[in-house]
């Protein structure tokens, strides 16, 4: 990789404290095991859970899956504050001071043209399992961050061979996309209530569909999130004045 | 229209999204908008709860312990105002504080700032939203993903100063809180694994004299502690709140160590009450005490206005932990408690002028070193004006929000019969006027005629003065939040000064 | 003893050497990675709550908190490496000064 | 808001509004803060006179605002309340015509004055407070007001000195704080009534009210110079000269003795304290207190350190007064408030006049002054005289009072401690007046002003007059309807009521 410094952290670096230090440590460590343990053991063999509220208003829920039914209706609010989280992630990794080095043809050296066909035959079927896992995520494990895994995946996978640039998310549309989720999510939780329903109560007879709508924005925008999360803030948000300042920086 | 609780998180986060999506004059108009929705809201809320007492909203119509639902009491209505207006006005601050700031970057006197500051607004308006929905959530999983959210957006916020300095304080800032929403996240699971339900009403019915319940006590305490910062886990605190941009620091020592005391608040008093030995609350006062000496004396030995703000930030922490060891009783609870969460209150109306106040003079001076600040109070008249109003809050003098905090507290502890916990908050108060004032003092200093010094713009001196106002005269109107704060608190009446028996 | 418990205690033995190591190792990643385990531990605790026994069906709500969880503790992964990595560009260190010093 | 609520409110601001106003005037506007100031002294004048006019015929001004739950802020115009508001109005009428004569050119005048009416207003504030904790209130507001007062120079030792100042004035509140809390605790909400408020408590709590008035005293005794919580006086001389004078005459230092009247009459009540065992330990410490400030004041050479611990002295007799049983003494003790106030307000202005026309700051360089300023000297020496205790002067009239009441009180020791701080202040002024009258000046006086057409700027002369005839006139109509000896009468029959 390129030889840029960031680019190799070396693991070996900083000297663990003193032995003194790391024996008191390791009996703390036990003792916490200990007493995890202990408390771990008192546990009731059998959990009295939610499982029963659950299989009692799962028909309401629009979906099959019961995890899929908890994630999207039961508990929905969390699933949005994550998904808040996730968009929070990509914000704070353009907040950071911007890296310069780390240049688009990174994939160049291990391109070539084994891989190149791989990818091109891999990609569409990439599309496809993902869209499939969002589908399925109705009635079996699966879903809008599994689909948008898979997506991302893909993405990762043409960029570093090399067959396709990265989409800029200064882009007025890729910044759409990137928020589209979290602003379908949103204007559904809140459309709902104009009726005078409460936050995230879909109407019981559009369930089905309004969650397969949350969860296709989601994946769209979830698969972004997870590209730029993995660029790590590198290649995004070039302003006007950047360039002068870079080229103040290396006079 | 009468859900008037879920909007203080709603529009936040939708102003967020706009904001990225619109262009920079617009995301303007729709940050205003914003804040003037939220107020609104508020209000409608608030009637609400005076009039019918505490509210709550089942989101998604799916009753708990299924679903999750918001729940507002006094003490929640008055963190939301808290944060509101606090909020609100650090944003004013901020606009000028960025246009400053992007206005003269690439000099050497502003130190590094990173080039990314209009982040700065869908920052601030998800750690908004994180801290409304902190305050409202009654499930404590929900809890637990609003201190993240609360947590990567106070970090992400930091890293906008861009410095080395910074960086690192930064990432030790994100390991802490994410090592303290670690050990909640074991809470939650070992009492979801004992009481079957995540809803807080429904676990305070629950929970038992059980060592799974005790170790998640231990775990969610320890892990709420490291994010508050109390003595001795402060370690990561001065340093981050120091470095940030200015309205930052505010932003984090006003507002974001007050949301997990107010969890831990929640989760002693309302939750675990039932279990908890009354020795626990006089471990967290130890720790308090500790926390307002050590805070105070190293705040004494700061060479930078900001690190000395950030050190009383720790002291400051350290009076709220006081309400824990004497709000024990019946007949001073409520004293104990309305003195806790009203100098909650009133320290984040000072800490966020003084930390405004002090960005002020940095912007002005282009560094903060203390012994060169002399003469301030002939540059900057309105700042230091501001930084003494907040003082003397912080000081607890009359007629002070931090005074009426301090008198309630002092009341309880002597009621208590516990006067030691009353000699604390009286030297802490000392304490606390000898580092306001080593500053202070500057402000009369004769003016070094060599002295490079920039103008800033008038609206962040503006802000921090009202603040600092605001700050100086909440014991004033003491009353109105004193009520309010009764509506749904664990302790009914008694509060007052009622002959002992 | 059954698989419920096997897991938690898995789950609290992954939790405390998650937090040794986050204690005990000075280098940032491995830091970030030793959260990693800790949460994993969480995890395991909070998946052997599901357990109801061999005939009946789990319980779907702690399945549905992990992934919550998971998708939380990969944001945060994310922008701590993003982090990281702007650190060491700028300090040539990838640990805390602190540490170092020690 | 009837009329008789606003007044007490309007009383503060009266000061309190022009302080803020001049805080934003540009340095160069004098005339404008001028008028300000003098606008809002002389509208203060009227409206306490009013009040003065009003209590006289049993009118009650209240103002109440709810601070705390079960406690609220009250203002009150009651006699001893009158007492205080009528001479800082006066006195700050004449202080600002001086500050402005002396101050004329210097430096941050625009917060100067703007600190020097929040003051006023914070003096008012404890005057009219009718209960511990609006008294407390306005305790520390003076003391944040007049910190930067004394350090206005901005000179390291008026650093130092302001220092020293908020060391012993925010521990002293701090105690007195605790005392207050306390006291709440043990006596629920009262406000300040004649005759005490606490008579009905039980023997019980007798050891904790014990410390209770301690802490009290303690605290407002930082303020009243008690030995030995004296120490910041001498120190804050380093002020401008207005401010040591409003220091001594009218604010703090009067602030803290006042402070001393409240407690002992109308929080325990001088009966109530005397069946404690508190009123002897108390006199004894004004005792004390007296006779060490005047016998540090023979020593000093620089004229305002001599007269600062003249003013630990003097204010003391106040607290005496107060401590000892007996009506007599108690008129003694309230009307020493006033009196010394206007005595030791005209030495301080003399003793800036001195030191601005001439550059005089000790003792020894007054060498025959007398001649070059006669008027300002004779205003120096009737108040001189009137602190020996030279009839008909002002201080006459106490140390009558405090004497006759402690033959009253079968208290002779008191005769003597009277009898020794007399020759004491004798000791320490005659010297001046000898100095300043018959000795033949040493050489040219370096003028620091050109001459005007009086001896001195008439802004600064003025005042000094004024006061200086005050303190002859409190003197010999000490009889008369509306003296403050009357008034301290009135008060002490009340508080001695059956």
């Amino acid at each position: 990789m390129q030889g840029h410094p960031a680019a190799n952290i070396p693991l070996s670096e900083g000297q663990p404290g003193g032995c003194s230090v790391r024996r008191l440590l390791a009996l703390f460590s036990w003792a916490l095991v200990l007493v995890l343990a202990w408390a771990a053991l008192s546990l009731p063999s059998h959990s009295p859970g939610l499982v029963d509220f659950v299989h009692a208003e799962l028909e309401h829920s629009g979906v099959v899956n019961p995890v899929t039914a908890v994630l999207l209706n039961f508990r929905s609010y969390d699933t949005l504050l994550e998904v808040g989280v996730l968009l929070l992630a990509v914000f704070g990794v353009w907040a950071l001071p911007r890296e310069r080095v780390w240049g688009a043809p990174l994939g160049a050296p291990v391109a070539g043209p084994v891989l190149h066909t791989f990818v091109r035959l891999l990609a569409p079927l990439m599309i496809v399992v993902g869209g499939y896992l969002l589908w399925i995520g109705a009635y079996a494990p699966g879903g809008a961050f599994q689909g948008g895994a898979v997506l991302a995946a893909m993405g990762v996978l043409v960029w570093l061979s090399d067959l396709a640039p990265l989409p800029r998310f200064s882009r007025w549309d890729m910044r759409m996309a990137l928020l589209l989720g979290f602003a379908t999510f949103l204007a559904v939780a809140g459309g709902v209530m104009v009726g005078g329903g409460r936050l995230l109560e879909y109407p019981r007879l559009w369930a089905g569909s309004v969650i397969l709508l949350i969860e296709t924005a989601l994946t769209v925008s979830i698969a972004c999130i997870l590209i730029l999360l993995f660029l790590g803030g590198v290649g995004e948000k070039r302003r006007a004045t950047e360039g002068v300042r870079e080229r103040e920086a290396k006079q | 229209m009468n859900a008037w609780i879920v909007w203080p998180v709603v529009v936040p986060l939708a102003a967020a999204t706009l904001s990225v999506l619109a262009g920079q004059r617009m995301a303007r108009v729709i940050i205003g908008s914003a804040t003037v929705a939220i107020v609104g809201a508020l209000a409608g809320l608030t009637l609400q709860v005076w009039q019918n007492g505490p509210q709550r909203h089942v989101i998604g119509g799916w009753e708990p312990p299924l679903g999750i639902q918001l729940y507002a009491d006094g003490l929640s209505v008055v963190m939301l105002w808290m944060s509101t207006v606090v909020g609100a006005l650090i944003g004013v601050y901020a606009l000028g504080y960025f246009a400053h700031d992007s206005g003269t970057t690439g000099t050497a006197a502003t130190g590094e700032h990173g080039d990314n500051s209009e982040l700065f607004w869908p920052l601030w308006l998800f750690l908004w939203a994180a801290l409304h929905a902190l305050f409202l959530s009654a499930d404590i999983f929900n809890l637990y993903v609003t201190l993240e959210l609360l947590g990567l957006a106070g970090v992400a916020l930091v890293n906008l100063a861009g410095g080395q300095l910074a960086l690192v304080a930064g990432m030790r800032y994100l390991l802490a809180s994410l090592l303290g929403s670690l050990a909640y996240f074991l809470g939650v699971a070992f009492l979801y694994a004992t009481c079957g339900v995540l809803d807080v009403r429904m676990l305070s019915t629950r929970v038992s004299a059980h060592p799974a319940v005790w170790l998640a006590i231990a775990v969610m305490t320890l892990g709420l502690l490291l994010k508050t910062a109390l003595f001795p886990l402060h370690f990561w605190l001065p340093p981050a709140h120091a470095n940030a941009p200015a309205p930052v620091s505010a932003l984090l020592s006003a507002l974001v160590v007050k949301a997990s005391f107010y969890l831990l608040l929640r989760l002693w008093f309302q939750v675990f009450s039932v279990v908890l030995p009354p020795v626990a609350g006089q471990v967290l006062g130890i720790l308090g005490v500790l926390a307002i000496l050590w805070g105070s004396v190293l705040a004494l030995r700061q060479q930078r206005l900001k690190l000395l703000v950030a050190y009383s930030t720790v002291a400051q922490i350290g009076y709220l932990f006081v309400l824990f060891p004497l709000a024990g009783g019946t007949a001073w609870g409520a004293a104990a408690w309305s003195g806790g969460t009203f100098h909650a209150l009133a320290h984040a109306c000072a800490k966020a002028a003084m930390f405004m106040a002090a960005g002020t003079m940095m912007a002005a001076l282009g560094h903060d070193h203390l012994h060169e600040l002399a003469g301030m109070g002939q540059r900057l008249p309105l700042s230091m004006f501001a930084f003494a109003l907040a003082g003397v809050s912080l000081m607890g003098l009359p007629p002070s929000g931090g005074f009426v905090a301090k008198w309630l507290l002092l009341d309880a502890a002597l009621a208590s019969g516990q006067w030691w916990w009353g000699a604390v908050l009286i030297v802490g108060g000392l304490l606390a006027a000898g580092y306001v004032f080593l500053v202070l003092r500057q402000a009369f200093a004769p003016l070094p005629a060599d002295v490079r010094y920039r103008p800033v713009p008038r609206v962040m001196e503006l802000a921090a003065l009202s603040l600092a106002l605001l700050a100086f005269l909440l014991g004033l109107m003491a009353i109105p939040p004193l009520t309010l704060l009764q509506i749904g608190a664990p302790f009914v009446g008694g509060l007052g000064t009622e002959a002992l028996p | 003893m059954n698989a419920a418990v096997l897991y938690t205690l898995m789950g609290v033995g992954l939790f405390s050497i998650g937090l040794h190591g986050f204690l005990a190792q000075p280098h940032l990643l491995r830091k970030v990675l030793a959260l990693n385990i800790m949460g994993s531990g969480v995890f395991a605790v909070l998946m052997a709550t599901a357990w109801r026994g061999p005939q009946l069906p789990p319980d779907p709500v702690p399945h549905a908190l992990v992934l919550t969880g998971i998708v939380v503790a990969v944001s945060a992964t994310a922008f701590a490496l993003a982090l990281l990595r702007r650190i060491h560009t700028a300090t040539g260190r990838a640990s805390l000064p602190e540490d170092t010093a020690a | 808001m009837s009329w008789d609520t606003a007044l007490p409110v309007l009383v503060l601001l009266s000061s309190l509004v022009p302080g803020l106003v001049i805080f934003f005037l540009r340095e160069e506007q004098s005339r404008v803060r001028t008028a300000l100031n003098l606008a809002g002294a002389v509208v203060k004048i009227g409206l306490v006179g009013i009040m003065l006019w009003g209590v006289y015929h049993e009118r009650h001004y209240e103002t109440r605002l709810p601070l705390l739950p079960g406690l609220d802020l009250i203002l009150r115009a009651d006699a001893l309340a009158m007492l205080l508001t009528t001479l800082s109005a006066g006195l700050w009428l004449v202080t600002t015509i001086f500050a402005v004569g002396y101050l004329e050119g210097s430096p941050h005048r625009s917060r100067f004055f703007g600190f020097f009416s929040l003051c006023v207003t914070a003096t008012m504030g404890i005057a009219l407070a009718h209960n511990l904790l609006t008294f407390f209130v306005f305790y520390e507001l003076l003391t944040l007001t007049t910190y930067p007062l004394v350090i206005h120079r901005g000179t390291p030792q008026a650093l130092r000195a302001g220092r020293t100042y908020l060391v012993y004035t925010l521990a002293g509140s701090a105690v007195l704080l605790l005392g207050i809390v306390w006291l709440h605790r043990v006596a629920g909400p009262f406000s300040f009534t004649q005759g005490g408020a606490l008579s009905h408590l039980g023997p019980q709590s007798h050891g904790t009210l014990l410390v209770i008035f301690a802490l009290l005293i303690a605290g407002v005794g930082v303020k009243a110079a008690l030995v030995p919580l004296h120490g910041w006086l001498p120190v804050a001389m380093v002020a401008p000269a207005p401010v040591s004078a409003l220091l001594h005459a009218v604010a703090v230092v009067k602030a803290g003795a006042f402070g001393v009247v409240r407690v002992v009459y109308e929080v325990f009540g001088i009966r109530f304290a005397a069946d404690l065992g508190v009123t002897t330990p108390l006199a004894l410490l004004a005792a004390l207190t007296i006779v060490y400030g005047s016998l540090r004041a023979v020593v000093q050479d620089d004229l305002k350190r001599r007269l600062a611990y003249s003013t630990v002295s003097q204010v003391s007799y106040i607290a005496l007064g107060v401590a000892t049983p007996g009506s007599i003494s108690s008129i003694g003790g309230i009307v020493h408030l006033v009196h010394q106030g206007i005595m030791k307000i005209t030495l301080f202005f003399c003793a800036g006049n001195l030191a601005e026309t001439l550059g005089i700051h000790r003792v020894s360089e007054m060498n025959g002054v007398g001649r070059r300023m006669p008027w300002t000297m004779v205003a120096f020496t009737v108040a001189a005289l009137g602190m020996i205790g030279v009839p008909p002067m002002a201080g006459f009239i106490s140390k009558w009072y405090l004497g006759v009441g402690a033959v009253e009180a079968g208290q002779g020791w008191i005769i003597a401690v009277l009898a020794a701080s007399s020759a004491l202040n004798a000791a320490y002024f005659l010297p001046i007046l000898h100095t300043a009258w018959f000795k033949h000046p040493t050489g040219e006086w370096k003028e620091e002003h050109p001459r005007g057409r009086f001896e001195a700027d008439w802004r600064l002369l003025l005042p000094s007059l004024v006061t200086a005839a005050l303190v002859i006139a409190t003197g010999l109509f000490a009889s008369t309807v509306m003296s403050p000896l009357t008034w301290a009468k009135l008060i002490a029959a009340r508080e001695y009521q059956p």
